[in-house]
């Protein structure tokens, strides 16, 4: 720790510029995010920051000022984080930890979920039109990109399900509504109510307050949902 | 289950051919008579809102009679569509009954053209959502974040009754200790037995017992400990024939003496009762 | 990969700047350095780089644009890493206060400093019957409440120990001597009113000044009284 505060002073003295020279709570939101693990929204930063600072303005500021740089400030879920930028990709594939591939069927199943939901199983399989299996729940599960959300309240109280922060942080989207082509799905009519299929839910939600149709999760809904499966063999996988 | 494993020996749909391949696993197969149904109707690449429904049909039910013929196992899925579309292309033949009850063949031909579109706009979806740049993938959080230091004020509690309480109980239980550990110094019979014997090779004559037991016990307190074991080891002493005790009337002092040595004959005289 | 073009299209229109401005080189930098895991030395970066970038300079340049920000770019052991501006440590702390119970034992022998002071530990031990852990005396000095006061002028020296002015703030106590004594205690029915006549309660006092037989603390005394226990889990025993 020492050695690294003089450094920072060996540091200060190459640079010319005055560190004052740039207001203070640009440079403290700075060393929040950067330093934090995960996004943190306006309310945790204003905790930590001086009282009377428009946090809000300066985020928008930092923004702007990181917005051509190879890291960028960006929004997810109403939360603040440093981000590489996305055209920087290829450079950034060594940095690639082995990443999770999904199969055809989970993406699709993440994919109902994301733009319907909430929505129960027996409606995902309604739209794909075949079984969904234990094990591809399970792995989507496990990503911890959807969540078991509330139970509809229909026969059988089926669990619905929804996405999580960690998904919209998954794909870079800054809310729901920034799901690719949600908008012409609308258009097309394709989430909604008109369909014989009989699907009730136009715009897809993860606000994490209930539906009209749903009730709360209950004690060991998420064990349940989060259950190995079945054959003892697979407890072990992955 | 076994729809999303079964594999058919058939050509791609050819929507998949421009898909994301790393992120496909299962590009064999269909997942489903839904799927397969709408391979097929990409074949007829129209848009599928103005597919025919009826050549679906025709084709779908091709499909599944050449599989028979290899005798390809099919999941039951698949046969129930088949009989489905069967069912539907004859009532999409024969002229509408003049009061339907239940939907049109018209409505359900819709209806599964409907599913078919709402199928593959998910499926567009998903290779649009895939293709996003994705965390760890395209786009990276900070590799080594700092850790925030959390300094934790432990603020103590404790009330003065806690304190007074603590102090009485702790000094109170000192002086009952000492109290606990008087009581423990309880004569064993063989502890008691062992002092009689000493006292009892002094005594030549009668003596008092609680004499003896009073100049052996210091402690007040542990008289009646003494006396108890005394007198039980005193009983034994006497059974065994090592001593004799008197005793004139009921609570009067006990008397007691070495047993005097006896002419070998005379043992028979000794236990009064 | 189209819609990676797209997201950054998407990026450059939110941003007023031109990215251009800016050398790439840097962006490139800052994306690597950012997101590495572990500081990285001017030879990993050149293998990342394209050919031909200065990446010396290149490093001497960002290290000078960051020199002012909340986050500075800082070599350690000849590797590069983001570090946050070491004049904003103690924006990286986060304070808690937590409220703990004192364990039984620390009571005791709290109680037993407050009305025997000063008071060694073997004379707190005599007076417990146990061995004092140094994990309840750590506690009590961290509390505050109490203090080493001077040593003992017996062989070995051993510390007394007394009560300090944030004790009677924390009892609500005006001064030491409205502790109650002996007939208040049976009084209150505290103590045992057929306690033995020879039983005592001292009058507790905290004056400062050292008795007759007590020396003056000594330079580092203090430190030691204060040094972490040995054994942190002793802490609650007993």
């Amino acid at each position: 720790m020492a050695s690294l505060a003089e450094k920072r002073k060996d540091d200060a003295e190459e640079a010319p510029a005055d560190p004052q020279a740039r207001p203070e709570e640009l440079r403290l939101l700075e060393a929040l995010l950067f330093a934090s693990t995960e996004p943190l929204d306006q309310g945790a930063l204003a905790k930590r920051m001086p009282d009377g600072v428009d946090i809000k303005a300066a985020l928008a500021q930092l923004q702007a000022e990181y917005a051509t740089r190879g890291v960028n400030l960006v929004r997810i879920a109403n939360k603040w984080t440093f981000r590489t930028a996305g055209d920087l990709a290829w450079l950034m594939t060594r940095e690639t930890t082995e990443t999770r591939r999904l199969s055809r069927a989970a993406i699709e199943v993440l994919a109902i979920i994301a733009y319907h939901q909430p929505v129960t199983r027996a409606e995902i399989e309604e739209i794909r039109g075949v079984i969904t299996s234990k094990g591809t729940l399970d792995v989507l599960l496990e990503t911890g990109w959807i969540r078991p959300r509330g139970r509809r309240k229909t026969p059988g109280r089926p669990l619905t399900f929804g996405t999580t922060e960690a998904f919209l942080s998954q794909f870079s989207l800054e809310a729901l509504s920034d799901l690719p082509g949600l908008e012409e799905l609308k258009g097309t009519g394709l989430l909604d109510s008109r369909l014989p299929t009989g699907f009730s839910v136009p715009t897809p939600s993860d606000d994490p307050a209930l539906r009209e149709d749903e009730d709360p999760l209950e004690i060991g809904d998420l064990e349940l949902a989060l259950a190995p499966a079945v054959e003892p063999e697979s407890d072990d996988k992955s | 289950m076994t729809a999303e494993i079964l594999s058919f020996e058939t050509g791609r749909p050819a929507e998949l051919a421009d898909g994301e391949p790393a992120l496909v696993v299962d590009v064999e197969g269909y997942e489903g008579p839904l799927d397969l149904l709408l391979a097929l109707a990409r074949q007829q690449k129209v848009d599928l809102a103005k597919i025919s429904i009826l050549a679906l049909a025709d084709q779908y039910l091709q499909f599944i009679e050449a599989a028979r013929k290899i005798r390809l196992e099919l999941a039951a899925d698949y046969l129930v569509m088949a009989a489905w579309l069967a069912f539907l292309k004859s009532r999409l033949l024969l002229p509408e009954p003049a009061t339907p009850d239940g939907p049109s063949a018209e409505e359900m031909a819709t209806a599964l053209a409907n599913r078919l579109r709402r199928l593959e706009a998910i499926r567009e979806a998903s290779n649009r959502l895939m293709n996003r740049p994705q965390l760890q993938r395209d786009i990276f959080p900070r590799g080594d974040p700092e850790t925030i230091a959390e300094i934790r004020h432990p603020r103590f509690t404790a009330t003065l009754f806690d304190l007074l309480t603590a102090y009485a109980a702790q000094r109170q239980q000192r002086v009952l200790a000492s109290v606990h550990l008087a009581k423990r110094t309880v004569w064993s019979l063989s502890e008691a037995r062992a002092s009689l014997e000493r006292l009892v090779g002094m005594a030549e004559d009668w003596s008092c017992l609680d004499e003896y037991l009073m100049s052996y016990v210091v402690d007040p307190s542990q008289r009646a400990t003494v006396f108890a074991s005394s007198f039980a080891a005193a009983l034994e002493l006497v059974r065994e024939g090592e001593m004799e005790l008197n005793q004139k009337a009921a609570f009067a002092p006990l008397y007691f003496r070495k047993r005097p040595p006896q002419p070998s004959g005379a043992m028979s005289d000794l236990p009064v009762e």
